[in-house]
């Protein structure tokens, strides 16, 4: 979330799609009715569905799955068109003026660059262009037919509303009244805040889709603002920490980048990541990049990181593949190229997509460790449980370790929320049984892999021999030991510019701007940096006061970074540093004191005045907000929809007949799977997986309450499909895709309606995806065996949330 | 067993035990229905064990009554019926409780009051049945609708008022009538109270005797 | 706002409750059935904090879960899909359960003293170890809310958490509630909160919405706030003028005393009967007594007799082969 | 529990019994005394603030815990409800987290170390030494023998592809801090959380 949870409710239109925000976050979304009460605001829910936020929302729509660019583009192109943008916000604090080099250009569907062979763009071209000064050229008048907001307008000037509707199923009238809702919002006093979740991950386009929300929110200068932003709302409880604290393949804690296999100098990958400032006096934060990796090897190798080895630069595994994401793991661990695999908390038999794959997958392993507080589906895919998981045991030869751990009832820590909150947690209970904490089962594990090594020696020790463990129980290193390592400390005395201590040496470090990159501090993680100061604990702060009545409570948890709540903040205030509107003061400058006040933290630097230019983005090396991608992305620096892999529609409606640009044309697909995407003739049905709101995952189907109140496996289908199959809500149907099969009651619903695309009428069905063959609710099928081993092109998450199948009465 | 000269023969040992039987159940099951059906009563519940079981045998020892009391009724039917002089009598009325007997019609086995008190139970009785299983809990009242529950309810009660004013009556006529109990507790009644009371019977007893010894 | 849980009204018990404490301000729960979204929380929480656990069921084809009121679901969220004539859907969802009336049907049903309590605060709670099984409050209840536990044949309903209200917390609902849609407090605090939600939904566009407070039950202590108060049948049949069924009013109310006072006029009846007159007394056996209906009648005794041969000729004949006096 | 009675008091016990029984077969018995119908089971528990284990709202929760803290006793949790203090939640709780506790005392909650073996159709329960020392072992055999310390091209990699690594997201900072330490240091790449699905 670029803004927090109870920001929500300073909204005065709150779009929920890609998401079903009242159902997956039902506690999120009690700042969405306080909106609607308290500030009049108004719900649209997009969705396929008639969800459980179309109960309560003002106004909606049922989209086609997969087809959201579609409308989104549609909305840019009418904001565009209709001049219903925030202008002085659009001009200044995004890249609409920005010029672009001329060698960019988009034809058939395809951006410039593409490779067909390796199905990947040279994203040479895909670059503002310089000046003679070494900075970016501008126009500010936006007149230039190659300034991003020319180019904007020509890119999306074919979403016309005819075209998303036939896109989208939406009929034009429904699209115009809530593009004009929407549009409403551009005046500088009114925001929208944009709510999401895997509804738009989980598609072959789903980070463009995520970008063309943001694009939407830059145009009506809602980003930086209180009650605007593009929030995900995620989904797992500290699912945002082990991202922050870069626990995937080609990351680093603080979303740092691991080196790939090219980089083999230190110099050449951090001047790489150090990002110099494009437009002149842009503050450009990535530009100390150098001081938070140096940190974090201080903090990981101690005295063995000097200057002298590159601070262990070669220690770090480097990449060969461009990701080594879970679907490129799972297709080389079912050939075999894998022997070992963990999951610690984790239950992919369930959770990747076509379940027959990970089953091939895992037994093909020699041994498989799982490490969980409950008895999961993939701790025993090699056993019989009938129809639900036919497997021959004896033919599995995988060694499967399970090890039981604490659940949050059960140890001390923080995690971080959707909002970036870091809050701290305390321990109520023992755990049960032998069960002990991940991090006493990681601190053993590790030490009697270190054993090994200095008993026996072996391949490349250094990294293992090493690593700091300077714990106090080396086995069982504690939460407050771990914490104030990621939060970091001075190793020397840290002094000012006139030689001032300002640090000494071993004291908890206050922020990530005492950081330095000649070793001096160590820092596990930077942007967390501030978590555990000389003060304390601030992760367990309690004090949730709200001074300003904006619903910022400064005082309570702590958030990263800084303790900042909106991110970009400084966007709040116009040019010259004051509110937008008096209703959406937020932080402000203030003449007097010299610097930026107000309700939160800002996310600038304090002391810079308005007149000083630096502009609000302060990551970016422009210091605006991108329209324009850039090279940030690798399927285009515009979103463009693209149909979902598996589709009922047989053709791109935006570029009919050109075959390249029907799906993402940068989205990787293995071979064997695209064999196994199914026909639109054999499976007509658009399909879409989702959760229940009595329902986490896997999780509560061990637990009983939850299990009572949502205790079978079932189907949404809509009252017209169901007419036409024969059934009625409680019959058993069998819903099949190209990769396998499930069967569930069926939920007939007035809620699920046909949709005509061009001519042809598509039905959906929705397909919940909770339940499994352990647990006290009743059994069920995986639902992944359906799903399609195809992920998004940018960050390869699996495309859950489109894919065909066909139902039939079971 | 030969019947002393001056004695008729008027309940066998079979409808004594009956008798007896349904007076005890019914008796039962007035005081645990009454202590359903006013608080003032609520402690009588415990004639049955306490409320609890009281809820749970009330419905059974009903069902033992009905067994009982209609094996009885059906014998008895015949005898129940309008008989001769009965609307007499009845028009009499005034002269029964005012025990001016002699001033009476001579009537069969059963008086028109008797009869009266038959039928009422008869009737009482076959509605107490079908209102009480609709509302018998746990086994039947769940397949019937609250509001016929409502209705069975109000049924029962007035049914069961009835039932037990009607045995009030006969109780009292019991006592009242001296040599009634005596009948019932050892089946025969004097020929003399026969006559006085059921003279048609009595007659027809009588015969029935003489024939009996004249072979 | 809530002070000690004295009780004002008592199950089968015909004498005053204690009344010193009536200046207790009554409560109530309001559910803005608007702000529902149906997440079933309330129902979950209900279970936890009363330490229930209902059967883990089947799906029958609809999101309803349990689907009806149990002795171990106090509360279930009905949902309901209303398409109107202009083909606008509405996914209508009412959480159900006891309305806490002001006259409760099912204490005037209770036979069992102490059974049901009705409290200063307007709660109506069940206490099981009174109850004796008898399903009444299931016949008296206007809403059709109690439940008989298979387990024990006791019967169960929402309690509004009287030993959290009593303790100064809000029933277990109400805190999860996510979206705020289920609110507590006085009665008075909750109808003032009502009457704001229903001019903010007037000025949505709902016309019809209203409080649902039925007066036919004397108001109640759970209410709702509907979007279409007009048609409360269309919220998975919220019964529209809810009283208490004039055949549970008669049953329990004007028969119970005069019914019981004529059983027990009779039997007097009969005492003062017997002082006054007498009994009949056993009659001598004497030979007169024989030509008795002769001489009163003025009819000749053969035409007197009891010849069931003359008006019923089949009987006549079976009275010869019985044995002495005996009746079949 | 047995409850001791001398001979005498077993006398005077039946004898009460007796006289009480028998004044309810007559009708008088005497009613319960009317108590507060429902205790507050709270009084008295041990509460602890945690977090909502589920989705990233991040609800504050209560855990109310039996046993007063004592070293010789062991805390049972009984209840959680919503932190009322919590800016967000402000004491709510979904579904999801109201039904906490049960997740907590779930039947499928794993309490020993277990092995299936190669081919087996169960759960063999081991030690904790065993088991790690196990999957140690596995570990630096495959590790030794497939870590990569130069690739094809003779650039330097350093990586260990051969066993992969999914991490927790439902897991607190601190594990994932100290399991990406280890991993990465272990020279994995095929590591990822919850995130990437």
């Amino acid at each position: 979330m670029t803004n927090h949870w109870v920001d929500i409710r300073n909204a005065n239109l709150i779009l929920s799609m890609g998401g079903n925000s009242a159902e997956a976050h039902p506690v999120g979304f009690r700042w969405v009715t306080e909106a609607i009460e308290h500030n009049h605001a108004e719900l649209i829910t997009i969705d396929p569905r008639f969800t459980r936020t179309g109960a309560v929302a003002q106004d909606k729509a049922f989209i086609r799955t997969g087809t959201d660019i579609a409308f989104l583009g549609g909305l840019i192109s009418y904001l565009i068109e209709t001049d219903q943008i925030q202008r002085e916000y659009v001009l200044n604090y995004t890249d609409a003026a920005l010029i672009v080099r001329p060698d960019y250009g988009f034809e058939d569907g395809l951006f410039s660059g593409y490779d067909e062979s390796t199905r990947s763009y040279d994203k040479q071209s895909w670059m503002y262009e310089m000046g003679d000064d070494g900075f970016v050229r501008r126009d500010e008048s936006l007149s230039d037919p190659r300034c991003v907001y020319q180019l904007l307008r020509e890119h999306y000037s074919r979403y016309t509303p005819d075209m998303v509707s036939s896109i989208s199923g939406i009929p034009v009238e429904t699209i115009q009244r809530i593009w004009k809702k929407i549009a409403a919002m551009a005046v500088p006093d009114k925001t929208m805040t944009i709510l999401y979740a895997l509804g738009w991950t989980q598609h072959s386009i789903g980070s463009q889709i995520i970008r063309t929300a943001a694009m939407v929110q830059l145009l009506l200068g809602n980003m930086g603002m209180p009650g605007g932003g593009v929030n995900a709302l995620r989904g797992h409880s500290n699912i945002q920490g082990l991202t922050d604290l870069g626990l995937l393949s080609q990351l680093l804690p603080g979303y740092m980048t691991l080196a790939n296999a090219k980089e083999q100098e230190y110099r050449a990958y951090i001047d790489k990541r150090i990002k110099q400032p494009t437009v002149e006096g842009q503050v450009s934060y990535w530009k100390n990049y150098e001081k938070f990796h140096v940190s974090l090897m201080k903090s990981w190798f101690g005295e063995a990181a000097n200057e002298g080895n590159n601070w262990c630069f070669d220690w770090l595994p480097k990449l060969e593949r461009p990701l080594y994401d879970i679907l490129d793991t799972f297709e080389r661990m079912s050939k075999g190229e894998l022997n070992g695999y963990f999951c610690q908390g984790f239950n992919p038999l369930a959770s990747f997509p076509d379940r027959a794959k990970v089953t091939r997958a895992l037994a093909s392993l020699k041994y498989l460790v799982v490490m969980d507080p409950l008895n999961t589906e993939t701790s025993e895919f090699w056993k019989n449980y009938g129809e639900y998981n036919d497997v021959d045991p004896s033919q599995i030869d995988t060694e499967v370790f399970r090890l039981p751990t604490c659940c949050f009832a059960e140890d001390d820590g923080s995690i971080v929320n959707s909002a970036r909150w870091l809050q701290w947690h305390w321990a109520a209970a023992p755990p049960p049984g032998d069960a002990r904490p991940d991090t006493r089962i990681m601190g053993e594990l590790f030490l009697k892999l270190k054993q090994l090594y200095l008993d026996e020696g072996g391949v490349f020790p250094d990294p293992i021999l090493n690593l700091t463990w300077d714990y106090k129980i080396p086995a069982e290193p504690k939460a407050e030991e771990l914490a104030r390592e990621y939060n970091g400390r001075a190793l020397e005395d840290l002094t000012d510019e006139q030689g001032n201590v300002t640090r000494r040496a071993g004291d908890q470090l206050a922020g990530f701007a005492e950081l330095t990159n000649d070793g001096r501090t160590a820092a596990g993680c930077w942007i967390f940096t501030g978590c555990w100061t000389e003060d304390g604990n601030q992760m367990a702060n309690r004090d949730n006061s709200d001074p300003y009545g904006t619903g910022n409570t400064l005082g309570w948890a702590w958030a990263w970074p800084m303790n900042r709540r909106i991110l970009y903040n400084r966007a709040s205030a116009d040019l010259q540093g004051r509110p937008w509107g008096a209703n959406k003061a937020f932080i402000w400058w203030d003449g007097k004191q010299g610097a930026w006040v107000g309700a939160d933290v800002p996310d600038f630097p304090t002391n810079s005045p308005p007149s000083q230019g630096q502009m609000p983005f302060i990551m970016q090396p422009e210091g605006v907000g991108h329209l324009f991608a850039g090279q940030s992305m690798v399927d285009g620096p515009f979103p463009e929809h693209y149909e979902p892999f598996e589709s009922p529609v047989p053709q791109n409606l935006l570029h009919p007949g050109k075959e390249k640009a029907r799906n993402n044309p940068a989205a990787r697909i293995f071979d064997e799977d695209r064999e196994a995407l199914g026909k639109p003739e054999e499976f007509p049905h658009a399909a879409t997986t989702y959760r229940l709101t009595e329902h986490f995952h896997f999780w509560t189907k061990h637990a009983e309450l939850n299990a009572i109140v949502q205790p079978q496996q079932f189907v949404e289908i809509g009252e017209a499909l169901a007419g036409e199959i024969g059934i009625v809500a409680g019959d058993w149907v069998k819903v099949s895709s190209n990769r396998g099969f499930i069967k569930a009651v069926a939920v007939v619903t007035k809620r699920l309606r046909p949709m005509m695309i061009g001519d042809k009428q598509v039905h959906h069905v929705g397909i919940p995806l909770h339940w499994g063959f352990t647990g006290v609710a009743k059994k069920g099928y995986l639902v992944n065996a359906l799903t399609p081993f195809v992920g998004d092109a940018n960050t390869q998450t699996p495309e859950y949330k489109s894919f065909t199948v066909r139902v039939e009465k079971a | 067993m030969k019947m002393p000269r001056d004695r008729l023969i008027r309940y066998s040992p079979l409808d004594r035990a009956n008798h007896w039987t349904m007076a005890m159940v019914f008796v039962l099951l007035a005081l645990s229905g009454l202590a359903f059906f006013h608080p003032a009563f609520f402690f009588l519940s415990h004639t049955l064990g306490g409320p609890v079981w009281a809820r749970i045998l009330h419905p059974f020892l009903g069902v033992v009554l009905v067994l009982l009391f209609y094996a009885m009724a059906a014998r008895h039917v015949r005898r129940n019926l309008l008989g001769e002089n009965d609307v007499q009598w009845m028009r009499q009325i005034g002269d029964v409780l005012d025990n001016r007997d002699e001033k009476l019609p001579p009537i069969g086995k059963y008086n028109p009051g008797q009869k009266l008190v038959y039928w009422s139970l008869v009737v009482s009785i076959a509605l107490l049945l079908i209102s009480g299983v609709i509302m018998w809990r746990p086994w039947f009242a769940g397949y019937f609708p609250i509001p016929l529950i409502r209705f069975a309810s109000l049924l029962h009660a007035v049914s069961a008022f009835v039932a037990i004013v009607t045995i009030v009556v006969h109780v009292y006529a019991a006592i009242w009538v001296k040599g009634s109990v005596r009948s019932m507790t050892r089946g025969w009644v004097t020929r003399a109270w026969a006559r006085h009371h059921h003279g048609l019977w009595a007659r027809e007893q009588e015969e029935a005797q003489r024939r009996e010894q004249q072979p | 706002m809530i002070n000690s849980q004295n009780i004002i009204a008592r199950s089968a018990t015909t004498t005053e409750p204690p009344q010193v404490r009536s200046h207790v301000e009554e409560v109530a729960k309001l559910i803005d059935v608007s702000k529902c979204i149906g997440c079933k929380a309330c129902q979950v929480a209900c279970m936890e904090w009363n330490d229930l656990r209902d059967d883990v069921g089947e799906c029958h084809g609809t999101y309803d879960n349990p689907t009806d009121l149990t002795a171990e679901s106090w509360t279930v969220m009905r949902f309901s899909e209303h398409e109107s004539a202009d083909g606008n859907l509405e996914w209508l969802i009412r959480k159900d359960g006891c309305m806490h009336c002001a006259e409760p049907g099912c204490l005037k049903a209770c036979p069992a003293p102490g059974a049901i309590v009705q409290y200063a605060n307007g709660i109506v709670d069940f206490d099981s170890n009174h109850c004796i099984g008898c399903g009444y409050c299931i016949t008296g209840c206007p809403f059709d809310i109690p439940r008989i536990s298979p387990k024990d044949q006791k019967s169960y309903k929402c309690t509004l958490c009287s030993d959290r209200v009593n303790a100064g917390m809000e029933p277990a609902c109400v805190k999860t509630c996510p979206t705020n849609c289920i609110e507590f407090g006085t009665k008075t605090d909750m109808l003032a909160r009502a009457e704001k939600r229903v001019g903010d939904l007037k000025a949505l566009g709902f016309r019809d919405a209203g409080i649902y407070d039925p007066a036919g039950v004397g108001g109640t202590h759970v209410m709702y706030v509907l979007h279409h108060a007009d048609d409360p049948n269309r919220y998975s049949g919220l019964p529209k003028d809810p009283r208490i069924s004039p055949l549970v009013g008669a049953w329990k109310g004007v028969t119970k005393p005069i019914m019981s006072a004529i059983i027990g006029i009779t039997a007097f009846a009969g005492v003062i009967h017997y002082m006054t007159k007498g009994p009949k007394e056993e009659p001598e056996d004497s030979p007169e007594e024989e030509h008795r209906a002769t001489r009163d009648g003025g009819v000749p005794p053969a035409s007197l007799g009891y010849d069931a041969t003359r008006r019923r000729p089949g009987a006549g004949r079976n009275a010869d082969d019985r044995p002495q006096g005996e009746d079949r | 529990m047995a409850i001791n009675v001398t001979r005498r008091q077993f006398f005077k016990l039946g004898g009460a019994g007796l006289a009480s029984s028998s004044l309810a077969m007559m009708g008088f018995a005497p009613e319960p005394a009317e108590a507060s119908i429902r205790q507050f089971k709270l009084t008295h528990a041990k509460e602890t603030r945690n977090t909502c284990t589920y989705c990233s709202v991040g609800c504050g929760i209560l855990i109310y815990s039996k046993g007063d803290g004592s070293k010789n006793v062991e805390q049972n949790v009984f209840h959680i409800e919503g932190d009322p203090d919590h800016p967000v939640s402000r004491g709510s709780l979904c579904p999801k987290g109201a039904g906490l506790l049960d997740f907590v005392h779930s039947k499928g909650r794993l309490a020993y170390p277990q092995v299936r073996e190669a081919g087996s159709d169960e759960w063999k329960r081991i030690s904790w030494d065993e088991a790690l020392g196990r999957i140690a072992r596995h570990m630096k055999d495959d590790r030794d023998a497939n870590f990569v310390q130069r690739n094809a091209q003779g650039q330097t990699v350093n990586h260990w592809t051969t066993t992969g690594f999914l991490a927790a997201s439902g897991s607190s900072n601190e594990a994932g801090y100290i399991t990406h330490k280890v991993v990465r240091n272990l020279g994995m790449v095929a590591f990822d959380n919850q995130a990437r699905v």
